[in-house]
């Protein structure tokens, strides 16, 4: 039932708040839409010397899941740099594409509540966008910091 | 004459099936069913009919020949043309967007303008950038109002002496706003300019005379008349045809291929390089043929009956919480109400809908400037057919209550 | 694991029926017939899946996504291609063709050359041309061996450090010649130049590895490989198609569309502008299912024997009265035949073979280079498919002399 | 029964050889050619001062239908107009399609070897193809006699 997408968990999460709004003069900023539904995803980073996450903010325009998604990132990116999350992402849309099981790793615990998102291939993209630009921001960061768009 | 609705949808095989929940089809802009008489004219033609077309002379190439003639005449007379040949077929109405935007493009000067609207969907956008990013022509574009409508007390503004082509839609698929074509085509004869109309959204709803509109070119696709994918059509009047380079190469659309040089067939072979889309063309004559069957008028009056139920049901919702995007009863709509509901995503309202068997489209539909203009991701949208009623409407409504109670 | 080419042919109704005179369709280079479950595919999808596919989130939506990705594995897969990603469909193996010319046509500089053959459909002819007079890139032409095959001894003179791309037919259309591509991917490669192959012959009766060919692009067309009309193939490696700019502008090919810009999706969306041909892309993958079901060397055994029962029964009217073109018994040749007969023209002899019943094609099979250099205006062509036996080739020869008794 | 087409006296008509060859000098050259099927028919005109064919050449690269077309028009275009043979050519295509009934004057009285063309949709081209040269040929001369190709 696609009505199982939309559990309290998920819909607390989506309220959160986690990280919501911008910084001040982050390392880098970077905007990804989705083509196919419009949703975008702005974020900025403050990134330490080893290019750890040291502080996130993001601003989204989209759905739950994408706002789920982005605010799961405020919670637990801090500290976290681009190998370990391009996995995440990575293990992420092989687990909404059915491919393997999801991660167990506690801090990312809070993946479940996407797990029912599997079922609706067009939703996985709403999961993946703030991850995905998680990624791209890290991969800009390490080749200078140019601000992408 | 008067419209049985539901006579209509005994016709559509998918909206006959036992859906858990029911279906309510709402997402015909997108994609309209396919007639049941369509899928056996498919079925008749392929497994009697089938060969390729114009070149050969056995049984069967004549009459696969015949019956790709005959559909181009039935789109003819579809649309009033004066002549099949002034009948393109094309992949699709995007492809007929890209073959004008090529074909007529290509007798730009850099300089000349083309004018678009900020109503159009990307099919009618992105061609036109593409040109004026390979030629140097320039973009103009007709903003919209509040209410989704061509701002067109901008038109003295925009149309100039260097405007050679007006291409816009003639009916919105997110406002549902319909072209006043008149002005439009007033503002480009002043200038000598064409005028090209979008009819995607509007052929499946209304009667279409390209002869009374008054414009040159004209295109839709099948796939939202009730008729197959992967055909779309391009009227435009012989003589423009006649004037206009080709913009595919291949097989049919010659006249002599030299490896120096090749001369072009006239139209409309001209256009349709490569072994054309015949079945699709079939069904597409088939689907005309029982579109023209009914009433169009009666089916005008059913579907903005329907319309407006839709607008006073969502009026219902709360006018603060339900934004419904499109011009007021004051301007004729076509059928179909995009709506946005602050705080809560087109996605999740479309999902949730789903799951009261509610087929809607949640997102930006193809028209990110417009959302542009809003300030918008985007907007839920509910498109009608001719089969939809009442009961499709309410579902509707309803599904909607129980999904923002969930999402606010 | 053996072919039995019967069982095969109950597969297909057009061949099934009682036709008077009994049918023996021979015409299939020009379009094969549709296999059942292909139709079967189509029907079931359109009244149970029916919907555009990518954008929408409902469950209609979800089905024709998932049944259009899943046509894009199937194809992915026949072809042995490392990626779906890597298939693009487009409206026919022309619109493919213009595709390559129009994207990778726009990465060439003035002077830089692309090599085409003689022995070229007009499909891949014309687009090179038109490319040609866009940009002024230089056109190199492989030459016929009286044979009608590739002259690839010119090879080494015809290709040099400005050559971006050779583009040539897997298989002939006219001669049945098939293309020696080891020696073409080593030119190509020894001057960093691609290779494109139009499968359009080859991909109905012979198993095609796109990886072990080594080749850059491929494309075909549904239609002759028992699928539906209008749909076509093209593949390309991924990592060229990521480097490609769109050719045609949209629906669904865009990242985001603003007014003054607009930026792309990634492959293969980028190539697929607007709604795409989706029942097609269904009863392609059932098409290409039917295909791979069968063993697909006991299918060229079995074509080869038919091929060389028509080629020497060809030989016994008389080689001084019917000519036959394409390569000896040495070279490899696909299961069509074309001949000449000096005094009675194509067109004479496939309408006195129609009235046998024998559907064979007389002109010059979109080829009109080719047919200059043999100095011929046309030839008469019976192509074979799977599903033809010994008495249609037989019927064929039959007609034959029937024919020429008349008209010689 | 497409047989029908190739009565004996349409085959006698396509071997007559009525005006065939080229001529030395003509006032007007044309080739055409059939885009469906590579049929070609080349056409040497002499004209009088009215505008008149005087003498008439053809060769001609086509089926039985079009050298038997080709050799009525050599045959008896001889003193035909530019009007005479446009108005002939519009009456052999609307036969041909059904439209109306084929041209009763005496002169072409051997059309009705073409009649069962009309069955035949992808053949009638066939038979217009010399009739659609003559024409154009004459319109060129009209127009300054230029040599069209
Ligand atoms: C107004 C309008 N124009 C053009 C199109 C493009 O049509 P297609 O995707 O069938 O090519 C659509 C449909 O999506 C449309 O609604
Ligand atoms: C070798 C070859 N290439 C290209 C084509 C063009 O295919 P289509 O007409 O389906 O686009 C054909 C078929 O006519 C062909 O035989």
């Amino acid at each position: 039932m696609s009505t199982d997408l939309y559990q309290e968990g998920l819909l607390a999460l989506a309220g959160a708040a986690e990280g919501e709004g911008r910084l001040d003069d982050p390392d880098v900023t970077l905007t990804l839409d989705n083509p196919l539904c419009g949703d975008r995803v702005t974020l900025d980073l403050h990134c330490d010397q080893a290019g750890r996450i040291a502080a996130l903010g993001h601003h989204v325009r989209g759905c739950v899941l994408c706002r789920a998604a982005a605010n799961l990132l405020g919670q637990q990116a801090i500290g976290q740099d681009a190998a370990s999350l391009d996995t995440l992402q990575r293990a992420i849309k092989g687990a909404l594409r059915g491919r393997h099981a999801w991660p167990t790793d506690e801090r990312w615990q809070d993946l479940t509540l996407f797990e029912p998102a599997a079922a609706h291939k067009s939703r996985h993209e709403c999961v993946l966008l703030p991850f995905e630009a998680v990624v791209e921001a890290l991969r800009q960061h390490g080749e200078g910091g140019a601000t992408g768009t | 004459m008067s419209f049985d609705p539901h006579a209509a949808r005994a016709d559509f095989p998918l909206l006959r099936r036992d859906h858990e929940p029911a279906l309510h089809y709402l997402d015909n802009a997108a994609t309209a069913q396919v007639a049941a008489p369509v899928l056996e004219a498919i079925h008749a033609h392929e497994t009697t009919s089938r060969a390729n077309v114009l070149r050969g002379v056995h049984r069967l190439a004549e009459a696969a020949t015949e019956a790709y003639g005959t559909a181009r005449e039935t789109v003819a007379c579809h649309l009033n043309a004066v002549d099949p040949d002034e009948i393109v077929f094309t992949s699709g109405c995007t492809a007929a967007l890209n073959l004008v935007a090529h074909a007529f493009g290509a007798t730009l000067a850099p300089g000349d303008e083309v004018v678009i609207s900020e109503l159009e969907h990307h099919s009618n956008i992105v061609p036109w950038q593409m040109l004026r990013d390979r030629t140097g022509i320039g973009l103009r574009v007709i903003p919209v109002t509040e209410e989704g409508r061509l701002d067109l007390t901008l038109l003295p503004d925009i149309v100039g002496p260097r405007t050679r082509l007006i291409a816009v839609t003639h009916a919105s698929n997110v406002t549902g706003a319909l072209t006043e074509v008149g002005p439009i085509v007033d503002a480009a004869r002043a200038v000598g300019a064409r005028v090209l109309l979008d009819g995607a959204q509007q052929v499946p709803h209304a009667r279409v005379d390209v002869q009374a509109l008054g414009v040159d070119f004209y295109c839709f696709s099948g796939h939202k008349v009730f008729g197959p994918n992967g055909i779309g059509v391009l009227w435009a009047r012989r003589e423009l045809l006649a004037d206009l380079p080709p913009f595919l190469g291949g097989g049919e659309m010659i006249r002599r291929v030299r490896l120096s040089e090749t001369t072009w067939a006239p139209p409309p072979q001209r256009f349709e390089a490569g072994t054309p889309p015949i079945a699709q063309a079939v069904g597409l004559g088939a689907a005309l043929r029982w579109l023209g069957r009914h009433d169009i008028d009666a089916v005008g009056r059913h579907l903005e009956a329907l319309t407006q139920r839709l607008v006073e049901g969502l009026h219902t919702l709360g006018t603060e919480r339900v934004r419904v995007l499109g011009p007021g009863s004051g301007h004729p709509r076509g059928p179909l109400v995009a709506f946005d509901v602050p705080g809560a995503h087109p996605h999740d309202i479309a999902q949730l809908l789903d799951g009261h068997g509610v087929a809607v489209r949640g997102g930006h539909h193809c028209a990110q400037p417009l959302m542009d203009a809003y300030d918008l991701a985007g907007t839920t949208r509910a498109s009608l057919a001719l089969y939809n009623d009442a009961a499709d409407v309410d579902a509707c409504l309803e599904a909607l209550e129980t999904a923002l109670r969930k999402l606010l």
